[in-house]
């Protein structure tokens, strides 16, 4: 109950900034800002520091995990100027990681599997006339990022091509994000309306 | 529509139900050293890796390699020469991703580079950051970069510094910071999500000079709508290589687009061998 | 100094490559230790991360800089649900889960939610058909629309069909060369990290 | 023309005003338009009702409180279709803020439905690492998820136990708002082969046909419309159907604010009147 009226309030103070900036707003958004990290931070202690040094090391006497936590404890070393040195030893790790773990995705999901699928036979009838247009548009706009030559000639006719797809393509985008929008809108003048002031039938 | 007690199996679709038995494969420990389905991405990263290797020794024996210019790149000078004229600062936004984005790493380059025109001009840069990670990395890469032009005392601790990891918050802040500090400038660089158009749209409102460049491409619109010079996907990539001019980052943009040939040709190829009744090579390509 | 970090990062990141190719059992479990040990290093560099949100606001604080008040707004909120959440827990039923549902769950859809008005508003002001590619995309976004949603079967049984097939074929066709695209460029600045020609996460060029 | 330059220089407070009662209106007096039901979000809804009952789906809520205004009534209409079948549920977020969240979806899903926890879901909450997470699943799930959200052992849980990794799993849902799904694209579908069904909000939705055409994705949930489809399929209402009337009527709302902003910008140029205001403060 009172937790739904500051919820509201919360809510007006932010939609407050539609008319002008203002104190409200200001509150709301540096109250956020603490929150957001703090609730952050206490997630990570509860989820990885617990779970993933604490335990082990106390439970289980898993002296491996010391590695991880040397690791991160490093990256804490980043706080003074002079610590930077010691802090890139955890960053190369992690970067790293990161690295060798992108190549075969990226390689896989978005690069073969795509051309297998491009590479399919085309069915018949009229069908094929739109696999035909899905060829066409996926080679233009692979010639449109082309950047070792110049928009000229044939290329350049491919490209204009290949913008005219991107185009179409960024036009399916904005519409389905407009939709997303007013979506999440919706949500919050059904909380406002239902859970606040009780106008609208049950949740 | 019958939902409760609809049956499975009679009227499911073939393909789909070779899929959903794939996935239910088990199988005891493994003990091969090698998966023999994955040898067409194994092929696939060695030859990229070859092209790259290539590039780079052509590109440093003949550092004169084309790469087409970017629009919206000059306008990182005019936006830094007005920042300085008007005593304002450059208010530089690296994305909304950690380090496992590529959009990020071009973000990092990028503001390497416009770091050190900053430092030469003798104005200010402010660099708000959402991943922690990722602020350390532009922390060290600003520092090196005004000692870079030798201007080390010039650079001021906290210019580049953490708001929020949670997305909303971040950009409430970023925000604020744009309406009351008014930057003459507001660069967005890097992976940018559903913030782009609050940003871009606030930042307008300000009358900053805009420069984007994002590889998300549904960011793309509303940059393009509301940024003075919007850099489209790749061209981030390819921003980042052209600033430098350094032969190892044009040999990687070249690198890529022999790959985009590559990948071209084996798709013509493979769709011509499917038609004439041939799917080996198709097969191969989806094969991992 | 770097070249410690930089072999670092080319035995992790070869290593971690290369057992994507070997499904021995001891190699996956190589694998996913190293992969668990990231986790850890992320929270500290949350920490950290923190620690310079604190630095940045308790500057305010200190020098009384314009909107200082504010500051100790997110100070105390920081605080005080660092300090609940690491004693008392995060989940459902905890006093941080509670805070979580009144105060950031509100907080950040209304912040999304404001999106819908700056759209609108943009619609108006700023959405233009000024060239040729400009029309095209907005004349899709129109169709999609009103084509993708209840209203739309009732202007044109065949909007729903249209947008069906805008989305199947030249909305794959350009997302399938861009996801390509991307994946090439993320593979290449891998590549190059793992390889040590890329050098900017140390804070080099 | 001066009218036209009145209208363009509109104060935008006006237009808010105008999308709010677009909103407000049509929620306080519903029509109850039809919804129609799409393929994508119809082959999303038939992978998941092939499955034969007691299989494992594991279902991956990568979603924060800023978004979950279009993935929540999706959560709920799709665990409700779960239940229904009697799929044994293993639910987890990779977001932070998520838990709460997921929590509550399963929660409100299985009492819809009379499911119970541990016999019929398990709800395993929260791991950061993303990329790292979905392959952990994949060598062992344990590694990552030594106990429940509740500390409960995995090998004490009825739903879990017996579950080490994707392959005792016939599904994998991922509902998300982020470039996480690429991940699961990535390592779950890619690497480990396991049958994926993606949720996502409207924005990304359109990012995914390519994966659809390939079958990496077997279905495709876009946003609170595609969530508003679903609860038709399995013939609930939720807060996504009972949102429908307003989303038409903003979006004609939109469509109209584009038309009408660049007409009279048309207008205003082909009068000649120079002095017009530049489209507002957005275009330079």
């Amino acid at each position: 109950m009172i937790s739904t009226w500051i919820a509201a309030l919360l809510t007006l103070c932010v939609f407050s900034f539609l008319y002008k900036d203002n104190p409200f707003y200001r509150f709301a958004e540096h109250l956020f800002v603490g929150a957001a990290a703090g609730y952050l931070l206490a997630v990570q202690w509860q989820s990885v520091l617990i779970p993933n040094v604490w335990l082990p090391l106390t439970h289980d006497r898993d002296l491996v995990v010391l590695i991880p936590l040397a690791l991160g404890l490093m990256m804490l070393a980043r706080m003074w100027e002079k610590g930077a040195g010691i802090a890139r030893w955890s960053i190369a790790f992690y970067v790293g990681i990161y690295s060798g773990v992108a190549i075969p995705g990226y390689m896989q999901a978005q690069i073969f599997a795509q051309l297998a699928d491009a590479a399919k036979p085309w069915p018949p009838g009229w069908a094929a006339v739109s696999s035909a247009l899905i060829f066409v548009g996926f080679l233009t706009v692979l010639a449109y990022f082309f950047f070792s030559l110049p928009h000229r000639g044939v290329h350049g006719a491919a490209a204009r091509v290949g913008v005219y797809f991107l185009m179409v393509a960024f036009g399916a985008s904005f519409g389905y994000t407009v939709m997303a929008r007013v979506s999440l809108l919706i949500s919050r003048v059904q909380f406002l309306l239902r859970d606040w002031l009780h106008l609208l039938p049950g949740a | 529509m019958p939902v409760e007690g609809s049956t499975r199996g009679d009227r499911v679709d073939p393909t789909l139900a070779a899929v959903l038995r794939s996935g239910l494969v088990t199988q005891a420990l493994d003990t091969r050293w090698f998966d023999p389905s994955r040898l067409n991405i194994l092929i696939g990263v060695l030859l990229f890796t070859a092209f790259l290797i290539v590039n780079i020794f052509r590109a440093r024996a003949n550092a004169d390699i084309y790469v087409r210019p970017i629009a919206g790149l000059k306008a990182l000078d005019e936006a830094i020469g007005r920042a300085t004229e008007m005593g304002r600062s450059v208010l530089y936004v690296p994305g909304l991703s950690d380090m496992s984005e590529v959009g990020t790493f071009a973000a990092i380059t990028i503001l390497y580079r416009l770091a050190q025109r900053v430092a030469e001009m003798g104005c200010d840069i402010d660099v708000p950051c959402y991943d922690p990670v990722v602020m350390t990395v532009l922390d060290g890469a600003v520092r090196e970069a005004y000692s870079k032009v030798g201007k080390p005392d010039a650079f001021r601790p906290g210019c580049v510094h953490y708001v929020s990891a949670q997305q909303m918050a971040y950009v409430a802040a970023v925000n604020g910071f744009m309406l009351r500090e008014l930057p003459a400038a507001n660069i967005y660089m890097g992976s940018f999500y559903a913030e782009s158009l609050r940003l871009a749209e606030t930042g307008a409102t300000t009358g900053a000079i805009q420069i984007a460049g994002t590889d998300k491409v549904t960011q793309l619109p509303f940059f393009v709508c509301a940024c003075d010079y919007t850099l489209l996907g790749e061209e981030l990539f390819a921003a980042s290589a052209y600033l430098g001019r350094e032969p190892v980052q044009l040999a990687t943009i070249i690198a890529q687009d022999w790959a985009k040939a590559a990948a071209a040709a084996a798709v013509v190829t493979a769709l011509a061998l499917s038609a004439l009744g041939n799917p080996a090579l198709m097969k191969w390509l989806g094969a991992a | 100094m770097r070249r410690g970090p930089l072999l670092v990062t080319f035995l992790t990141g070869a290593a971690v490559a290369a057992l994507y190719f070997i499904p021995h059992h001891t190699a996956q479990a190589v694998n996913s230790k190293l992969l668990e040990w990231t986790l850890v290093v992320y929270a500290f560099a949350l920490i950290l991360g923190s620690m310079s949100l604190w630095n940045n606001h308790a500057r305010k604080v200190k020098n009384r800089a314009e909107g200082w008040g504010y500051s100790i707004v997110t100070l105390s909120s920081l605080v005080v649900i660092t300090i609940l959440g690491v004693w008392k827990g995060v989940g459902e039923g905890t006093p941080v889960g509670a805070i979580y549902d009144t105060v950031n769950s509100p907080l950040a859809s209304t912040m999304f939610s404001l999106l819908a008005f700056v759209i609108a508003s943009a619609a108006f002001r700023a959405f233009r058909a000024r060239s040729v590619e400009a029309t095209l995309l907005l004349i899709t976004a129109i169709v999609m629309l009103v084509g993708r949603v209840s209203i739309g079967p009732i202007i044109s049984p065949h909007l729903p069909g249209i947008t069906e097939w805008l989305l199947d074929v030249p909305n794959l066709a350009a997302k399938r060369a861009i996801a390509l695209g991307v994946g090439l460029g993320a593979v290449s600045t891998a590549l190059k990290i793992i390889l040590g020609i890329e050098q900017s996460y140390l804070g080099r060029s | 023309m001066t009218w036209v330059r009145r209208l363009l220089a509109i104060d935008r407070r006006i237009i808010f005003l105008l999308v709010a009662t677009g909103v407000v209106l049509p929620l306080l007096h519903p029509l109850n338009l039809p919804v129609t039901v799409t393929p994508r979000v119809k082959a999303a809804f038939e992978a998941i009702d092939a499955l034969p009952p007691g299989s494992k789906v594991l279902i991956s809520m990568d979603y924060e409180p800023d978004i979950m205004a279009e993935l929540m009534p999706m959560s709920i209409a799709v665990m409700r279709h779960c239940f229904r079948k009697h799929l044994q549920v293993i639910a987890m977020t990779l977001y932070p803020a998520g838990t709460g969240l997921g929590e509550r979806a399963i929660t409100v899903a299985a009492k819809a439905e009379g499911a119970v926890k541990n016999r019929d879901y398990a709800w395993l909450g929260y791991k950061s690492g993303n990329q790292v997470v979905m392959i952990g699943i994949g060598e062992n799930l344990r590694g990552m998820y030594p106990v429940d959200f509740y500390g409960t052992p995995l090998d004490s849980i009825p739903v879990t136990r017996g579950v080490n990794s994707y392959r005792q799993m016939a599904m994998v849902v991922n509902l998300s708002g982020s470039s996480v799904t690429d991940y699961w694209i990535q390592f779950a579908q890619g690497r480990f082969h396991a049958p994926l069904v993606v949720g996502c909000t409207a924005v990304m939705a359109t990012d995914y046909y390519p994966y659809l055409s390939s079958r990496q994705i077997l279905g495709l949930i876009g946003g609170m419309k595609g969530a508003a489809e679903y609860e038709a399929l399995i013939d609930t209402v939720g807060d996504a159907r009972r949102g429908m009337d307003a989303q038409s009527l903003v979006h004609l709302i939109v469509v109209a604010l584009v038309i009408v902003g660049n007409g009279a910008l048309f207008l205003s140029r082909r009068s000649g009147d120079a002095g017009a205001p530049a489209a507002g403060s957005m275009t330079r």
